[in-house]
């Protein structure tokens, strides 16, 4: 028996070793030089001095595993985690599908000019000065810093500007061509360094929303002698070379990862804008296809100081992490809710152009039966996350909430108010009837309550909420699957779980999604963040009185809480929570993130949004 | 002369979860050098079970429980593990029932000579293994080039062939041939049959060959053992055995045969032999038996030697003793 | 072996991979989903789109995938591309195509799930046989229970324990991923370990998981061939335990064995796709669980068709090749 | 006197019960599989009976509770009693996989006999048409299925279908081929002789010796149609709102309920999930003995 015992031994070292070989092979296709370097040296190492191979080796292992990449030291490199799901190579930011800035092409693309929320700060960059240069928001100029340059050493230029404006206004596959329709008239270069863009009409928050890089909104400027001379700059990859602006360079990207280095030669830093940032190196890990799936690898990597920040979390979550870890810190250090408010808080958005969504007392009956106090109880743990607003309180919106007239407006409609005896009173005014289940029925059919959201962000609250509308008797379930933004889009029956991403500092980009203009007909396709498709002339002409007026104006004021009583009275969507972004920064390795304590550049601290590239940038090193 | 197989009081027993089966019950035999020596008996007697016993080959939850099985000057039940494995082939050997499935499908017929034969001695080298295994299948008529043949491509009469070859390979003192020539057609049989006694003379081994086929037995053996639920009833030469069976089973196994005299009747034997878990007390016989009296079903009758020198276990002779 | 029986060996693959694709061609469209719509609204959470300007987008793209055509007339375009081994694009990765989703792929499935279902193919037909032989000493025919047990446990469920218990509590192996973070793939022995070291535990769920299947059925067929006459007479013969045990037992005992192998492969697949999933190991099956996820519906035909036809031709492979292992098929 | 020994015989005869029990004891693992079975059963239709399954849904209780008196196996995220969930999840468990397996074993069956039993061109076609889906990764296509459906249409009946679309032929190959050696067998060349009819033979004389390899592919049926629906909830394709013992272990995971420190959520839904499959595993081996009379010599 033993000898075949030492047999099958044999074998299955054998055959292990056949794994250590044969797994990673195919890598010597993927990066040829570094397989060719590979095969010669350790030759090489072979022939001399055996003995002291043993001590060596390690060393030379780094220096030849960066053959093609010089070595950074893990106290230089900032490891972050997040889902890339672009395919390899896309840096063109025009290239459609686009959407690729998140993934950490963001570090290559700069603005005019930076917005930092937290500081309340316009942030000049590749602009010098922006400003309206008619009085009435139809004139704007814009004066471009001298010192910028695309990382080929091409100046850039008015000439730059022009032509990422121009293809906007031509390029109707581009994100921003529906806003340069329907405002800008004309773009001038008045000379290498300025230039004009003339309105169509008034657009006071033109400059805001458009040309400054913010949260996931805004446009980069694109080089104009790259683009420029592309067949078709939609279909054009642009690879690991594409000349850019911004501070790094990708200088390998597999599917399990996107390596970043920092260009010395980076234009901000001769311009005197920022100090040499001290990220030598980004390691942006590919933690998958989904965002938000297995979100505990990724928690306990924190803890072990393998990554140093990565995308947003569940409350629990970080909270573990912060107990494990003591070392990691969030926007709001150690306490709940751990994180910020994101521009993007969440409602119950439903079709209200469907039966029998489109009887007001329905939605007013669904939102008297949400119980916001156990939302914060249960999900967040004693934090005030539920919400009744369409936007997030940042300073601006909150001053505006705090208003005499708006106090008035919650006193009287209670937005917040759990009243499972009022929903009933209203359903059953409404016409329907309890059946036997337990459930709200009308000519035979229940109310279709199937929530459509999204598993990754939304696992937490959405069961939550189809047990508090099941409990009042609404017929509710949960859809996570991948047809639920469809059915967001296509207005099918039920709800849609689903964020707001508008305001910043006024009301009126939020209030502006409910715009009859934007009410797509049952049976097309609604806008982003337009599913409820409302349709109200009154609310209409509200708006549209606000549209040229610039928010600190008292009559903008007043129409806004207007336009929020609207808002209330009719439910248009049935606010639920704030959005919180909840990240967790490791300071093992890196100091100086953006927190309440500590603004660093101003800007709001996920590095995956525009504004990633000032969080990195203004990352210090630790001090051992 | 000194036999050269001895068999003395030979006891096994299989153990299952209804109790104690006692498959063969104080077996003793002597058989001489060139002798052979037929075993009959009915399905289930112990045939195969005797022919295990003496090859040391009865597994659990069978248990050889008592007795010597000698071969030369060698006691068989005295040898360890090892010399056992040696022993077989070299001094005695078995050539198996199914001849049919005894061949291992995916090995050459050479390969399976030549392992059998590096089992016993390391010091051959591979030529003169093969030279031997090529002899032995000559000596069984069969071409040297069967060697590098597989079992699918041979019939079955020379299958039964081959197993003789690797039997006789070391030539043995003893061959058990159990049921050697089952599942083939009477052309076959015979010269197989021939063949085992042809290879037989040559080597001076002594056989037992295992069998119902009373009408082979005649042809060729000399004597005639009969066994009954596992206890031997009457040994004695084939020619007393046709014409004077003693044991009242003997005869009843000689009545049975179809022969001229009674042809087209057949005599069965009446009743069914019972199961070795619930032996009958006394006699094993005695239900089924015509001569039965009151010791019959109380006490075992033991195998005696009668005057001419035949062994029979049976009440009815004792007092001839 | 005749050219006639290769000849219908190779029409049966044919016809297996012409089902298979018709199948995964017919099945997804039995929903009114649109792929294309979703990820361009999934794309649309960029705020600037309006609605018109997706229409035209969704139309165009529909226009490139043949979407707007007769059914009938993407069935022909299908099977044709496929008899081109052209597998299409992939939706969410635009414009990467699924043949280069798989290429990069499939060396690290090839790595993780064909070297353990050859390992686990290996442990358990060796317990499997051992458990049957009645001469193996007692403990060492015992060590197969357990393996049989193991059956119970889905290979996922034993990968996220091992997760949590060995990379979570102890930290004695990574957490997931093909290799340590920051690592750039090259051909060194320490990024060999590196790569190694990442798929022990995936390996472990994945063989102790399946272990239990060929334990069982090799006992079974071990049973069968220890009782054959050649096995008996083996042992007459004089032969050493290990003799037996190696040339007439077990190496008959496995001929039926080899021809599960290819199955066994397919059901592997299963537990893959969850586990390469899990550990963040960039292979078929997380190629397949993303697809499914994102219903890129061209990579999840492309990936299951491309699983089918390796499975399809290993089987007509052992088939074609069975006979150099069992004399008796040969001629 | 031979009516003296049938006596005899028939008083040492134990009765079948003790026989069963002897023979269990020969077979432990048939035995242990039927004792984990039973305990299983015993608990889901104890709770069953004694549980308000509707605190097996969100909201219901205190969320985060490790086990206690109150709550035996805990609470999860959501504020669900878990030992509501485990005993609505093992019975919608064991709904999904006897649904499926019955009317998998069933099809298998009946194809199996047609096929081995009347031959011909409509064996060559069954035959055939299960040799080539073969090597069709079945649970890829169970994929394909389910992720085609719409979510609403996911239930416990649906997901029994689509887990029984493909999972017959492998009852049916195994019926065929004992019904092709039985078909070989002396008693069924004398009932033929004999003058019974097709239909006659099949249900009185070849379909009761058959009933060990029918009972044992069932098992078998039960049993992948469990290990399938659990692989379907796992990439969160079942029904999402059910407590499915597959939907629990997963929400467990995706929640992060071992880093988070609620090692209870996922671990007694696991628990029971081998549970189950492990007796079914015995129960199938077990049956594989006793239909096989060269692997039951083994024991």
């Amino acid at each position: 028996m033993k000898k075949w015992l030492l047999t099958l031994l044999s074998v299955l070292v054998l055959l292990s070793m056949a794994l250590v070989a044969c797994g990673p092979q195919e890598e010597a296709t993927e990066t040829p030089q570094v397989a060719e370097e590979a095969t010669e040296e350790p030759a090489e190492e072979a022939i001399e001095e055996p003995a002291e191979e043993a001590t060596e080796e390690p060393a030379e292992e780094v220096e030849e595993a960066a053959g093609a990449l010089k070595e950074v030291p893990r106290e230089e490199t900032l490891v972050l985690g997040w889902s890339i799901a672009s395919p390899l190579g896309v840096t063109n930011p025009w290239a459609v599908p686009g959407y690729t800035h998140q993934e950490g092409n963001t570090f290559l693309w700069e603005p005019l000019y930076w917005f930092g929320i937290f500081a309340d700060e316009e942030i000049p960059w590749l602009a010098e000065s922006m400003e309206y240069s008619k009085e009435d928001f139809t004139e704007l100029t814009i004066k471009m810093n001298p010192v910028a340059k695309w990382s080929d050493g091409v100046p850039v230029t008015a000439a730059d500007v022009v032509f990422t404006f121009e293809g906007q206004m031509s390029d109707e596959k581009l994100p921003y061509h529906g806003q340069f329709d329907q405002f800008v008239e004309s773009v001038e270069a008045v000379d290498d360094l300025t230039v004009v863009v003339t309105f169509k009409q008034p657009a006071p928050r033109f400059m805001f929303e458009v040309l400054m890089l913010k949260f996931d909104t805004g446009i980069p400027i694109v080089p104009a002698h790259v683009l420029g001379e592309v067949d078709n700059w939609n279909e054009y990859v642009g690879d690991l070379d594409m000349p850019h602006s911004g501070p790094y360079t990708i200088v390998s990207w597999d599917n399990n990862q996107k390596i970043l280095d920092l260009r010395e030669d980076w234009w901000a830093v001769e311009a005197g804008l920022i100090d040499t940032p001290d990220v030598k190196r980004i390691v942006m890990f590919n933690l998958g296809g989904q965002i938000g799936q297995n979100m505990d690898v990724v928690a306990q990597r924190i803890v072990n100081n393998e990554m140093d920040s990565a995308l947003d979390m569940r409350s629990d979550l970080v909270k573990s992490i912060l107990e494990q870890n003591s070392d990691v810190t969030t926007h709001a250090g150690n306490n709940p809710p751990y994180g910020y408010l994101d521009w993007w808080p969440n409602s119950l958005w439903v079709n209200t152009q469907l039966p029998p969504y489109d009887d007001v007392r329905v939605r007013q009956a669904m939102n008297r039966c949400i119980d916001r106090d156990t939302i914060d109880e249960i999900v967040y743990e004693g934090a005030q996350i539920a919400n009744v607003y369409p936007f997030p309180l940042y300073p601006g919106l909150q001053a505006f909430v705090d208003s005499p007239e708006v106090q008035a407006l919650i006193a009287q409609y209670e937005p917040r108010k759990f009243d499972p005896d009022e929903a009933a009173t209203l359903m059953t005014d409404a016409g329907f009837a309890l059946n036997g289940d337990g459930l709200w029925e009308k000519d035979g059919e229940t109310v279709s309550g199937v929530i459509n959201g999204f598993e990754g962000i939304h696992s937490d609250i959405v069961p939550v909420l189809v047990e508090m509308l099941l409990n009042c008797g609404f017929d509710a379930s949960v859809n996570f699957g991948d047809n639920a933004f469809q059915n967001m889009v296509d207005g099918e029956a039920g709800f849609y779980m689903w964020g707001h991403g508008a305001s910043l500092k006024d009301p009126y980009a939020a209030l502006e999604l409910y715009h009859g203009k934007y009410s797509a007909a049952l049976g097309t396709t609604a806008g982003s963040n337009r599913w409820s498709r409302y349709d109200n002339p009154e609310y209409d002409a509200i708006l549209d009185e606000m549209a040229p007026l610039a928010s600190d104006d008292p009559r903008f004021h007043e129409l806004a809480a207007q336009a929020m009583e609207i808002y209330w009275r009719d439910v248009i969507d049935i606010p639920i929570i704030q959005w919180l972004h909840r990240i967790a920064y490791n300071q093992t390795y890196w100091v100086n993130w953006p927190t309440q304590e500590n603004l660093a550049a101003g800007s709001n601290g996920a590095f995956w949004a525009h504004t990633g590239q000032l969080v990195v940038t203004n990352l210090k090193q630790a001090q051992p | 002369m000194e036999p050269v197989l001895k068999i003395e009081n030979l006891q096994v027993s299989y153990y299952t979860d209804a109790g104690r089966a006692r498959a063969l019950d104080g077996a003793s035999l002597a058989l001489n050098a060139g002798e052979k020596l037929g075993l009959v008996g009915e399905s289930g007697s112990g045939k195969s079970t005797m022919a295990l016993a003496m090859m040391r080959m009865i597994k659990p939850p069978g248990r050889i429980e008592g007795g010597r099985v000698i071969v030369g000057d060698t006691d068989l039940t005295t040898l360890t593990e090892d010399e056992m494995l040696k022993t077989r082939l070299e001094k005695i050997t078995y050539i198996p029932q199914g001849a049919m499935n005894s061949l291992n499908p995916v090995m050459r017929i050479g390969a399976q000579m030549v392992d059998a034969i590096k089992a016993h001695d390391k010091s051959l080298s591979k030529a003169e293994m093969s030279e031997m295994s090529m002899d032995s299948l000559e000596s069984v008529d069969l071409d040297r080039s069967v060697f590098k043949m597989y079992a699918h491509e041979l019939s079955g009469g020379m299958k039964q062939r081959v197993c003789i070859a690797i039997g006789i390979l070391l030539k043995p003192q003893v061959i058990i041939a159990d049921e050697p020539t089952s599942a083939l057609d009477v052309v076959t049989q015979r010269q197989v049959m021939e063949t085992i006694d042809r290879v037989q003379e040559t080597l001076g081994a002594a056989i037992i060959l295992i069998g119902h086929d009373m009408g082979l037995m005649a042809q060729f053996v000399d004597k005639v053992a009969v066994l009954y639920t596992g206890r031997l009833m009457e040994v004695c030469t084939v020619r007393e055995m046709f014409t004077n069976p003693q044991h009242p089973y003997a005869q009843a196994l000689i009545r049975s045969l179809p022969s001229f005299d009674n042809k087209g009747v057949f005599h069965g034997i009446p009743g069914l032999a019972p199961a070795l878990l619930r032996l009958p007390s006394g006699c094993t016989f005695h239900p089924r038996c015509q001569h039965a009296t009151e010791i019959c079903t109380t006490t075992l009758p033991r195998l005696e030697q009668m005057e001419n020198g035949r062994l029979v276990a049976c009440h009815l002779y004792s007092e001839q003793v | 072996m005749s050219i006639r029986k290769i000849i219908e060996r190779l029409l049966f693959l044919v016809v297996v991979i012409w089902t298979a694709s018709t199948i995964t061609f017919f099945i997804p469209r039995i929903s009114s989903r649109n792929p294309i719509r979703e990820r361009f609204g999934q794309l649309a959470r960029t705020g600037g789109f309006s609605p018109d300007d997706l229409e035209i987008i969704i139309e165009s793209y529909n226009q490139k995938f043949g979407l707007d055509k007769p059914l009938w007339e993407q069935y022909a375009d299908y099977i044709g591309s496929i008899a081109r081994l052209d597998l299409g694009v992939s939706l969410y990765q635009y414009p990467k195509t699924v043949s280069e989703l798989i290429q990069e792929a499939i060396p690290w499935t090839l790595g993780l799930l064909v070297v353990t279902t050859i390992l686990s193919f290996i442990i358990g037909n060796v317990l499997g046989a051992v458990a049957a032989w009645p001469r193996a000493p007692r403990w060492l025919r015992s060590i197969a229970t357990p393996f049989i047990l193991f059956m119970g446990v889905p290979p996922v469920l034993l990968a996220v324990f091992l997760l949590f218990f060995v990379a979570f509590r102890l930290k004695a192996l990574p957490l997931g991923g093909a290799y340590s973070i920051g690592v750039v793939p090259n051909q060194s022995l320490k990024f060999y370990l590196d790569v190694l070291r990442h798929q022990l535990l995936p390996a472990l769920a994945l063989i102790f998981g399946t272990v239990g299947g060929w334990v069982l059925s090799m006992r079974g067929m071990g049973v069968t061939i220890q009782g054959e006459d050649y096995v008996l007479f083996a042992e007459h013969k004089g032969l050493s335990g290990f003799t037996i045990f190696r040339d007439y037992y077990l190496r008959n005992a496995l001929l039926p064995q080899v021809t599960g192998f290819a199955l066994a492969l397919g059901n592997m697949v299963t537990s893959g796709i969850v586990i390469e999933q899990l550990f963040g190991l960039p292979g078929i099956g997380t190629v397949l669980y993303n697809a499914i996820k994102a219903n890129d519906y061209l990579v999840i035909y492309g990936v299951v068709l491309f699983i089918t036809i390796a499975i399809a031709t290993l089987m007509v492979l052992v088939e074609l090749l069975y006979p150099l292992i069992d004399p008796r098929i040969r001629e | 006197m031979t009516t003296t020994m049938i006596s005899q015989q028939e008083f040492l005869q134990p009765s079948r019960v003790i026989l069963f029990f002897r023979y269990l004891r020969r077979n432990p693992g048939l035995f242990i599989g039927f004792f984990i079975l039973i305990g299983l059963i015993l608990f889901t239709v104890i709770g069953v009976l004694t549980i308000d399954s509707s605190d097996a849904y969100p909201l219901s209780v205190k969320p985060k509770q490790p086990p206690s008196l109150e709550y035996p196996f805990g609470t999860d995220f959501y504020g669900r009693d878990l030992l509501a969930a485990m005993v609505v999840g093992m019975w919608q468990t064991a709904l999904i996989g006897v649904l499926a397996g019955a009317l998998g074993t069933f099809i298998g069956v009946a194809l199996g006999f047609i096929s081995a039993y009347f031959g011909g061109r409509l064996d060559n076609t069954i035959k055939g048409v299960c040799q080539i889906l073969q090597p069709i990764p079945v649970f890829l296509i169970q994929v394909v299925i389910a992720g085609s459906l719409d979510k609403r249409d996911v239930t416990i009946y649906t997901m029994a279908l689509i887990v029984v679309l493909l999972a017959w032929m492998w009852p049916t190959l195994v019926i065929r081929s004992q019904v092709l050696s039985m078909k070989e067998r002396q008693f069924v060349s004398v009932a033929k002789l004999s003058g019974m009819g097709d239909l006659e033979i099949i249900f009185a004389e070849i379909l009761p010796n058959l009933l060990p390899f029918i009972a044992a592919s069932f098992v078998w049926s039960v049993f992948s149609a469990v290990f399938t629906s659990f692989y379907l909830a796992v990439v969160g394709l079942g029904p999402l709102r059910e407590p499915l013992l597959g939907n629990t272990i997963w929400a467990a995971q995706s929640q992060g309920a071992f880093f988070n420190g609620w090692w209870w959520w996922p671990l007694f839904p696991a628990i029971a999930m081998v549970l189950i499959l492990t007796s079914l595993a015995l129960i199938n081996m077990g049956l594989d003995e006793l239909a096989n009379p060269r692997v039951r010599r083994m024991e």
